[in-house]
């Protein structure tokens, strides 16, 4: 049953029988409706379901995102969509003072099966105010889930999970991924949240990466593969929680690791990764664990400063040489 | 009087307000015995909009409140022994020890909550509104807030939300001159919260705050309205706060003459007075009140006394829920 | 016609209104042509409040905008040339390829900004008077926004604030019936912008923004109100986007008609006719006008062509002043 | 020149004299004036320098840190005090997209010379959303400093270093602390920001701390040193920059390594140590580094809950054995 789409599609679709199958699910959020979405996720959702069920909010993401936990905590389904991350900012009250304390403040009385997704990430030249990438540093917060999900398939199965969870579940969308087509099979059971997925086997060196950067690390594979270097690719998936598992098998096998990270450097979720591994696995390193993230700068307009600050395959092979010289 | 004001409501309306008044004096005693700790935000003063306003509610009707919310917790119902025990960080807290004074939670009560960010708990009203309203359930939800509030953006957003979408929301302004210690004068360019609410096309009152019977009265008006259809309704109740902000409060802020001069208008002096002009006081036995309150609370500190400890082992629970523990 | 309208100033405002539509209709081409990248928001319909805002100001005002605000900084004075370069991305930008469309910075004169968070510009605005008060400077700062910022908890805190200290802040909200997609009316419980700033207790009035004569005229008012101590002031721009919200637009939610209807009576149009009116249109001959305009263009487009591309080893700097780079 | 005060009087004695010396200088936020701020650390300045420098603010968080970027932009040197740390999450629009950015985006024609000031931490019983501590999560933003005083000395001298600092400076102020007494001598030259202090040397294992949690950490090493475990305790002071060099060093020469840290675990600044620590001096570690962190809980208000969630001697001790037991 699988056919070829694009991630935006495959996202619209996995919204779209949400909505058919749940009468509690609906979508808010800023020009989700008349204008189809603003990266046209919702595109046509409007005329089908109605405004009520499909609804443009106005400029307020504290207002909305607190509106949609409310009715989470009164019986609905909410899909909020904050346009990107950079303007969640606004919203981080609601989200961690209540949508991820509430549960444990009342004791398990209440809790909030929002999902909240946004689109992520830079390379599209919109400079310092919309490219941040911050589905990292989310991670850090207690309460919620956070996922990445970087395939059509996920694109897709991702919006169910979250839906199916009962608790509040942050989805980061890269922006960059939209028209990405890949292979949806909708009779596949998803990989549950909390599950990282080996892209692709290798016994040299395991990178890690999620979202577009799963993609880089894949092409960077390619090369190193070229070069005689057999690298694991782990798709992360889900940062919060991580799928540690899955990766302390990985470093058993291959004894290295880096990871890639849209995150600025300092602090990344790349950081926690090492951490952990540090923890876990240290002596099944054989080599300093490496990572490429972002620049520690705010993102410049200019496409060849704006490419300089991001990760890229040429400078997650160039990591991978470091990674495997060593030692 | 324009309230059918009979004899048994006048009983319940002194019980609920005399209630929140002898349970927080003696959370004054157990703060000072370390018994209860963290912060401590007093209702003495407000009783009367919390009993006015939630007596007035269907059982149906959800409650959002502040950090400042034993007395809205009491006159919910919630037992005074739960919330004690709550506040002795107690196992059988209504949260379980958890969330304390500035979170008490009782779900079946649709008590929900117990907000200690200020203007938190706004959209989250907004929210749980549109949910009664897209299942088609014909209920109200109040949300109780400062005057100190009302700078918060979030106020805003929320108001303008709830107006938008005509939304079955109560919004009750405890304007007790102060958010902490500035003055609204110091807070806001126009200082009637009404007439600023108003701006939002809400239809908004002023009122007695003080004057159980007039928030009595304005919120029966009120959930008339909202049941309407006619969309949110707000409430601006002109109130004072006779103790400090919290514990931590030495009041340099504020004259205590002027706190003298609402302390002969408090909630209890003024109710007592008009049932007094309306030959009711007699009959509400007052004395017999009085006994029955100071029982339930001693009660409530038994029962928190006794009460026992959450498991440490316990203390991720609730961060996630069970079913899908990860 | 209120002003005293010479054929100096009715040349200026039609040199600069032109300029803004010129130079903005060249960037369209210039995206197609991928010379122009990221977020490109037009300003086309638009050039009356920027113009008659602007030109009205002191050199010493400072100017706080938004990411369509090309407009505002050609009018200002930021060479064309400069802000060509930056939409190209170049070093000689006037923000050295870094900011783009949506970030144009020109300290020197007095142009702050650039800001893409929708709201997000208010505060600073505020407390950049804040700061010219404080420092006994007799200076103004504009802070221009857009309809859709209204329902951000940001605009009710700034307002608030500018109000209850009485901050020299000029307020221009450019109500072009849209935040995006989403109309006013989906937006806002009040549609009467100007209504709601007057709950702030903030003069503040309602103007037609495609007179740019109109708009001349009440920012001098404005800017009297202000000098004279009594605080910020509010202007209700009434008018409209002719193209797509940015690039990326596929215009869904309005009609063709409705944008025609706005054409009709868009800033050159209405200047002209207003000038014809009064007998000036054949003397600021617009054709000489037409062809300044052009040059500067093509001036820009070939300085932005000629431009060079900041060093990559430079990409870090500017996150932390040289002095203590740490 | 030293004498003896408490860490909320030196606090307020850098902020009376900097006020004093410069009339750009003002401190604005809740309470600060009137009330006498809430951990009183203002107390007494309103009646100094008038309500013109010591600005009550109405609570709009968002608002007021905005108006002190806007002023720092145009001559001020403001201080702005945030009461806590949980309540700058609606001003983190600010913080991020506009103070931490603006330098950047303008290409150097702004800088933006503002100090905030928060409390931080738990400890206090004020349960789940009063007690978040989020330096290290500050610490991801390029364009911030991020200081973390923790003796009376600190306390006085960053108020100065961050004031005369051009670009945005946080300080975090343990709650806990403000009444910590403690040695301050004003004739002291301030250690510079950025750079971390060594408080008690030793050779055995390296704990790095900052805050209240140095003080734990150097009551963990009263209990190791008399179980003849010799370990060296530095105050990081300022979690960005970090001070490399300081840590590098101080593991060259002990091999072993653990952090303490309020922080919730996943995504803490312990992470991006021992990131770094992998990074940079990898080679030397004897051992799997560890952290003592705050469980990945919102904070509960019961005390013996409270306590079992944050970082402790104890806690610190048995860690310092799991780290040198190893290998
Ligand atoms: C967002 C936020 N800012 C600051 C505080 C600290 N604080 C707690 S209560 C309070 C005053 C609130 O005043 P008001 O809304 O009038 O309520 P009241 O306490 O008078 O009932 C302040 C400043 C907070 N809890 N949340
Ligand atoms: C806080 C925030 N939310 C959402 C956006 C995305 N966005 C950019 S412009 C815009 C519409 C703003 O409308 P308005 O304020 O009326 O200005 P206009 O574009 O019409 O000039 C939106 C939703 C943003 N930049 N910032
Ligand atoms: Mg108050
Ligand atoms: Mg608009």
């Amino acid at each position: 049953m699988s056919s070829e789409t694009t991630y935006r599609e495959a996202m619209r679709e996995a919204i779209r029988t949400a909505m058919q199958e749940d009468e509690r699910v609906f979508l808010a959020g800023e020009d989700v409706g008349r204008y189809g979405g603003s990266y046209a996720v919702s595109m046509g959702l409007l005329e089908e379901f109605g405004p009520e069920r499909i609804v443009d909010t106005p400029l307020c993401e504290s207002g909305f995102t607190g509106a949609g936990i409310g009715a989470a905590m009164n019986g609905m389904r909410p899909i909020i969509e904050i346009m990107t991350v950079n303007f969640s900012l606004l919203a981080l009250d609601q989200i961690m003072n209540n949508a991820a304390t509430l549960q444990h403040m009342s004791a398990g009385q209440i809790n909030v099966p929002i999902v909240i997704r946004m689109a992520t990430g830079a390379g599209k030249q919109l400079a310092a105010q919309h490219s941040h990438s911050l589905e990292g540093w989310y991670a850090h917060i207690p309460g919620l889930k956070v996922l990445t999900p970087a395939t059509v398939q996920d694109a897709h199965d991702m919006i169910g999970l979250a839906l199916a969870d009962p608790d509040p579940v942050l989805i980061f969308e890269n922006a960059l991924l939209y028209n990405a087509k890949g292979t949806l099979d909708i009779t596949l059971k998803p990989l549950p949240i909390g599950k990282a997925k080996v892209e692709k086997e290798g016994k040299d060196i395991t990178i890690l990466a999620y979202g577009i950067n799963l993609f880089k690390a894949l092409e960077a594979a390619e090369t190193l593969e070229k070069e005689g270097i057999d690298a694991e690719v782990i798709d992360l998936r889900s940062l919060r929680p991580l799928d540690d598992e899955t990766i302390m098998a990985s470093v058993k096998k291959t004894h290295r690791v880096m990871i890639v990270d849209e995150g600025w450097k300092s602090g990344s979720i790349s950081a926690e990764i090492m951490a952990r591994i540090n923890e876990q696995a240290f002596y099944e390193l054989d080599a300093p664990m490496g990572r490429v993230c972002t620049m520690e700068v705010p993102i410049p307009y200019a496409r060849h400063l704006e490419e300089a600050a991001l990760p890229n395959p040429a400078k997650i092979v160039a990591m991978a040489h470091k990674v495997m010289e060593d030692a | 009087m324009s309230l059918k004001l009979n004899v048994d409501r006048a009983k319940d309306y002194y019980h609920q307000m005399l209630l929140i008044r002898r349970f927080e004096e003696k959370c004054v005693e157990l703060y000072s015995a370390e018994k209860i700790r963290g912060f401590l935000h007093l209702y003495i003063g407000e009783e009367a909009v919390a009993t006015g306003v939630i007596r007035t509610l269907d059982e149906e009707d959800a409650i959002v409140a502040t950090y400042r919310e034993h007395g809205h917790a009491l006159v919910r119902g919630i037992p005074a022994d739960r919330v004690m025990a709550e506040l002795y960080g107690k196992a059988e807290g209504i949260s379980h020890g958890r969330g304390g004074s500035m979170h008490l939670f009782d779900v079946s009560k649709r008590f929900y909550g117990g907000y200690a960010i200020v203007g938190g708990g706004l959209p989250l009203a907004v929210g749980m509104a549109l949910a009664d309203r897209r299942l088609n359930r014909d209920r109200v939800t109040v949300c109780f807030f400062g005057d100190g509030a009302v700078a918060e953006g979030e106020f805003h957003e929320a108001l303008n939300l709830a107006a938008l979408w005509q939304l079955p929301v109560l919004f009750v302004c405890e304007n007790n001159l102060y958010g902490m210690g500035t003055a609204l004068k110091y807070a806001e360019s126009e200082t009637n919260i009404a007439h600023k609410a108003k701006s939002y096309n809400i239809t908004s009152h002023q009122i007695d705050g003080m004057d159980v019977i007039a928030v009595a009265d304005a919120t029966e008006k009120a959930l008339k309205h909202i049941h309407s259809g006619k969309g949110p309704v707000f409430l601006e109740c002109l109130t004072y706060r006779f103790r400090a902000h919290s514990m931590f409060d030495a009041e340099l802020y504020r004259d205590k003459k002027e706190v003298e001069k609402w302390r002969e208008k408090g909630p209890l002096v003024t109710f007592r007075k008009k049932l007094e002009e309306a030959g009711l006081w007699s009959q509400i036995d007052a004395d017999t009140i009085e006994k029955e309150v100071e029982a339930v609370i001693e009660d409530a500190v038994a029962f928190a006394e006794n009460g026992t400890w959450e498991d440490i082992a316990d203390l991720e629970k609730y961060v996630y829920s069970p079913e899908v523990a990860s």
